[in-house]
């Protein structure tokens, strides 16, 4: 399992905004094959809430950036029957909260059809959004849920964090047959980052976490828009001489089980910081992964460092206190180390 | 197969035996089931379509193969007409690995894309969506293929019904949407589930075409969808055509079939066979003889024997195949 | 408060000051909300209901206050009409802990249940079914409340609105479903997401009856709203009231507002101010006079002002408390 | 935390069935609380698809046992409100795979409606139903999902097992504020077993895991069908000296840690046998929770069992090949005992 090095010393890199790297991807994808196409709210001339089809719609017409009347459930159903007959939908849902309106169709019918078809079926449909908390967006509008799709059957499931994440997953999101929920942090779409020019056509590949420090004395995963702040604990431990290996785990389904248990085996510490609820989420599944197949390798039980266990509140003094910040991160780390 | 009725008249014999075979052959199939179920030799659930035959028979007449169906849990019918094979739907329901879902679906996941159907489901819904997509589809690729929902009256009400329609009306995607009223939602009336129980008239609603039919009279259900299906075709958008019609069998076989209706009602029902009508109104014309008729009879005994050994004698899946195919090769 | 209007005509004084209060106390609480906005202010969304005063007004004032009202995302004017105070209202879209959800909520999520506001939403839809619900409890519990559920064109197309009032028509349940049909989902015109845009019209599918008023006729609204509330009361079952109205301010605060519609069109829906409209009626009529206009002017600017100082310096919650209430006490 | 003792020598115990204990305990509750409702398709008059309401219609009418059209985000949307206006409502919703278009409702609406209101809305909702695997009910009619509602702040979630349990629990979820999923294992339902009489009014709190057989070597928690399953595996392995604590999880949320950390204090070893999927399920939550509070109890790494990660299949072949067997769990537990 390949995880990708950036090390910045690419040629023709541009520096791109998460949300112009992925729509960058939808672009070349539609321009491509010309099956793709979009649906949602204000995904057409508006170029969508997010500005994630900018641009587009003058170039592709009304057919293939496709606006919406408010049904979930209805649109994400009809994308699933044109997956069945040729078709490419991308499903832009704005928020993953509204989604869950369509959750009988993700889950009975999406992730099902190509098993129930033996194959006969595929189900490329792409299904993405913003996740998330932040902004005071209150609890109807920063929901994460990634794990409750990593635990069913039939899903691959990606939060990438960086632009060329963005971009190279939406690409391989857009060249496979399974149905993929792109989930993009509502922190992280204006982020900037290195991008490699279009002619590269980057595909990043499913079931690759990425290394974004590398480090020996404990490893830590995360996820999302706790990346950035797990690397930043770490360079400020790494001041006081303990050096830690963050990985951003970006493909949630498939997860790069063989990165994660590779690093622990060098550090012998794990941590896994999540913004989403704790009980039987993405750390609980690493913890247990670990358990099983590197127990041994563990000096230190496995830790879990997730987003507090509530709705999520709007007033920003109580946003605050249910996220996760740096300094949390880094007490974390440091209990750790001290296990 | 393309039928022209013309309120019945014009048809040919070749058309007319077209869809005697095919109520017959759905008719027969469920019979030998249904008996089956009764045997014990189908493992799970087994909805039949016994009495409704005018409905999936009338609409696929009208149907090519590249033109897509998609079913419900009562989708015995919709299957065998849209042109699967009746010894591969028989060993579906027998969970063998020769079924048309190779044994992984049983009566409610039945899936032949090869003949157009798209499948069946077990959750009332989101068939009606989905047709609407492959009307997307068909919209967005530039060909001339349809796509058909057929579903319950207890559908209607659901908001995939109302979601489903008004995406197909907004985007005239090419979509006839089929309501089988059969009056009962299992043992709910449709009467209780809706102050209004006239289900075309729903069109409205969506600013689309909407008709009744008698949903037991297959030259009117062919000649509704007729319309319905060329309209689609030519670009002129979805259709709603109700026919209404009746179960004379229990919702599933097993269940007890008393206390939500009478037998009065289902004898009154049985009366008004859609096989039996068709008969006597082709013999009536002049459109097909006794001698016809009768070797549709014996050619469809024999596909159903046929198949019944088939659905008997094929072999289990293999259990290691269990969990192949939840991903795509790509 | 109850105002009979009989067409505006037989309005007392009393009454016809209450709507205006409550029109002007919205609007005025609105356009201080918006001016916090852009001050950075109010840190979340922040969905204005200017333009539409009319309806939450006229509809309201035939609501007791155990009666209850499920809003959507543009609540402000719902939960003030129904009784929230400005001061808490105020305070809640400041994040404080003196606002109606304790800061938790803001604009999309404020809950008064002390005055029958049942709770604004941040999703689409639900308050349909749940205004449903609420009457099932007054059915079951045979109190003669009433359940009120306010709704944008946008939800008219979602399934939970077929859902919800297919469900009140067949149980008879004491619901008033009132569409304020603003012509736009954020962006997407109406005319775009369905093809039949005669939102009472859709009463017919439901066998219950509807009907289409001036939303921005306070009168027309409050005499649409009686009828149906008195029909909801007295055991008639629901009714669907369409309010056609616009919104005058963009969707949502902070967005722009071009492309989709145009400058001329929001000015001629300025001019149809229901505030406006009201009293030029009620001068003309000799119902109030300039100085009880006055007056009430005068009150709201009170009004607002203490609202806007309660809500700059309220206290914000503690972190503490963010995590409370998830379960209840049993 | 009280973990129940059934010891059998209790006076007036009755012999009845899973289905018949929790109807006795809806009708007991209903008739002491007017304001219960049940809504669901066919349990009218018809009693239910599952007999689950069998004799109350007659009883208590049709506006407290309410056909419902096919509408299962509308029902629970519109319960919802009920419950939210002072009535209880218990959604009778047949399998838990349609309730899941009413996704949305459950997660945005009754998992946050006491939370956001501050707790001056309560939420006394009981969504009830079959899950589970058996009888070729293929995969619209299978599911599990447990673990979805655990990961969300907001629910109780009940596994009962025996028919004392399935009484007991929904009496308990007919008396609290908060909603509760009520979740029957359909090859359950006709298990017959001891049920206190009447009189007795015995309520079994949420959050308590039961011992259904003592162990002192190795501890099994198992969910469900997996029960009896574990209890019979471990009935074998006692033949050969081998002690196994079965622990019947049945709370899902709240989970009860404290008997799952003090039968692995005493006997080291832990295998959670659970028919549904693996990742990020009860079993990676017991592990990582196991991890973080009893790693240095442990002898061996924590095992988990799973159900195979896939689509629910018709065939009988195919169905026995994806769900838990008495002879896998047993190898499990000798594996365990190996390690
Ligand atoms: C979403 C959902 N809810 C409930 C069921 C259970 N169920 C299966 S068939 C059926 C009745 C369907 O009635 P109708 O749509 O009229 O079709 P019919 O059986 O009469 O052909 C019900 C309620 C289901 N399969 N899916
Ligand atoms: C289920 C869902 N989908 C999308 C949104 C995003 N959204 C918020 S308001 C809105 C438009 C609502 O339009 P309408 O119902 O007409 O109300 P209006 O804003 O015009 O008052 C949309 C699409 C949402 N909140 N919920
Ligand atoms: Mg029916
Ligand atoms: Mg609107």
């Amino acid at each position: 399992m390949v995880t990708a090095v950036q090390n910045g010393t690419e040629t023709g890199m541009r520096e791109l905004t998460y949300t112009t790297a992925a729509r960058e991807a939808l672009d070349e994808e539609m321009e491509r094959n010309p099956r793709i196409f979009v649906v949602g709210e204000g995904i057409g001339e508006r170029g969508g809430n997010f500005n994630t089809t900018l641009g587009l719609y003058e170039k592709y017409g009304p057919e293939r950036l496709r606006d919406t009347p408010i049904v979930e459930r209805g649109f994400i159903g009809m994308c699933t029957g044109a997956a069945m007959t040729g078709t490419r939908p991308v499903v832009d849902f704005m928020f993953l909260d509204f989604a869950l309106d369509a959750f009988g169709e993700m889950v009975n019918q999406i992730a099902k059809i190509q098993y129930m078809s033996s194959g006969r079926l595929e189900m490329p449909i792409v299904l993405r959004g913003c996740i998330g908390i932040g902004g005071s967006s209150a609890t109807h509008h920063s929901g994460n849920y990634y794990p409750i799709f990593a635990h069913l059957p039939g899903f691959r499931v990606v939060v990438p964090t960086t632009p060329r994440d963005a971009k190279g997953m939406l690409k391989t999101a857009l060249r496979g047959s399974d149905p993929v929920l792109f989930l993009e942090h509502k922190l992280l779409l204006n982020a900037k980052g290195e991008v490699p020019p279009v002619e590269a056509d980057e595909l990043i590949p499913f079931g690759t976490a990425a290394i974004r420090r590398p480090g020996t004395d404990a490893t830590v995963v995360a996820i999302g828009a706790m990346v950035d702040k797990s690397v930043q604990a770490a360079e400020q431990l790494s001041q006081e001489g303990v050096e830690i290996e963050v990985l951003d785990l970006r493909s949630i389904a498939p997860m790069d089980e063989e990165t994660i248990l590779a690093s622990v085996a060098k550090t012998g510490r794990l941590l896994v910081v999540d913004e989403d609820f704790q009980p039987c989420g993405m750390g609980a599944e690493i913890s247990a992964v670990v358990m099983e197949k590197a127990f041994d390798e563990l000096d230190a039980p496995v830790q879990r460092l997730n987003g507090v266990f509530t709705p999520v509140p709007y007033s920003p003094v109580l946003e605050n206190a249910v996220t996760l910040s740096r300094e949390q991160i880094l007490q974390a780390m440091r209990d750790l180390m001290a296990e | 197969m393309s039928v022209v009725t013309g309120g019945g008249l014009d048809l040919t014999t070749e058309q007319a035996l077209w869809l005697l075979r095919e109520m017959l052959r759905i008719r027969r199939v469920e019979e030998a089931l249904a008996r089956s179920y009764a045997q014990g030799l189908i493992p799970g659930a087994c909805h039949t379509y016994v009495g409704q035959e005018a409905i999936a028979v009338g609409v696929c007449a009208h149907l090519r193969s590249d033109d897509v169906v998609f079913s419900t849990h009562r989708g015995h019918g919709h299957a065998l007409a849209k042109g699967a094979p009746a010894r591969e739907v028989m060993a579906e329901l027998f969970g063998k690995a020769t079924g048309v879902s190779k044994g992984r679906g049983g009566s409610m996941h039945l899936f032949v894309p090869e003949v157009g159907l798209m499948g069946t489901t077990g959750i009332v819904g989101p068939n009606i969506l989905q047709a609407t997509g492959a009307g997307y589809s068909f919209q967005l690729m530039k060909t001339d293929q349809v796509s058909v929902a057929f579903f319950g009256d207890g559908a209607v009400n659901n908001g995939a019904f109302h979601e489903g329609v008004n995406m197909a009306a907004i985007w005239a995607l090419p979509v006839v949407f089929v309501c089988e009223n059969n009056q009962f939602a299992t043992e709910v009336p449709f009467d209780y589930a809706t102050r209004n129980t006239d289900v075309a008239e729903r069109a409205r609603a969506y600013g689309i075409p909407g008709v009744t039919v008698d949903g037991n009279d297959v030259l009117a259900v062919s000649e509704a969808a007729q319309a319905a299906v060329e309209r689609a075709r030519s670009g002129g958008g979805p259709s709603l055509v109700e026919g209404r019609t009746y179960r004379t069998r229990p919702h599933a076989e097993g269940m007890r079939d008393g206390g939500y209706r009478t037998v009065e009602e289902i004898d009154a029902w049985k009366q008004r066979d859609p096989i039996a009508d068709l008969e006597v109104r082709l013999l009536d014309r002049g459109i097909a003889t006794q001698e016809q008729i009768d070797a549709v009879r014996q050619e469809i005994e024999e596909v159903v024997a046929d198949g019944l050994e088939f659905a008997k004698t094929s072999p289990y899946p293999e259990p290691d195949t269990a969990a192949l195919h939840i991903y795509g090769a790509s």
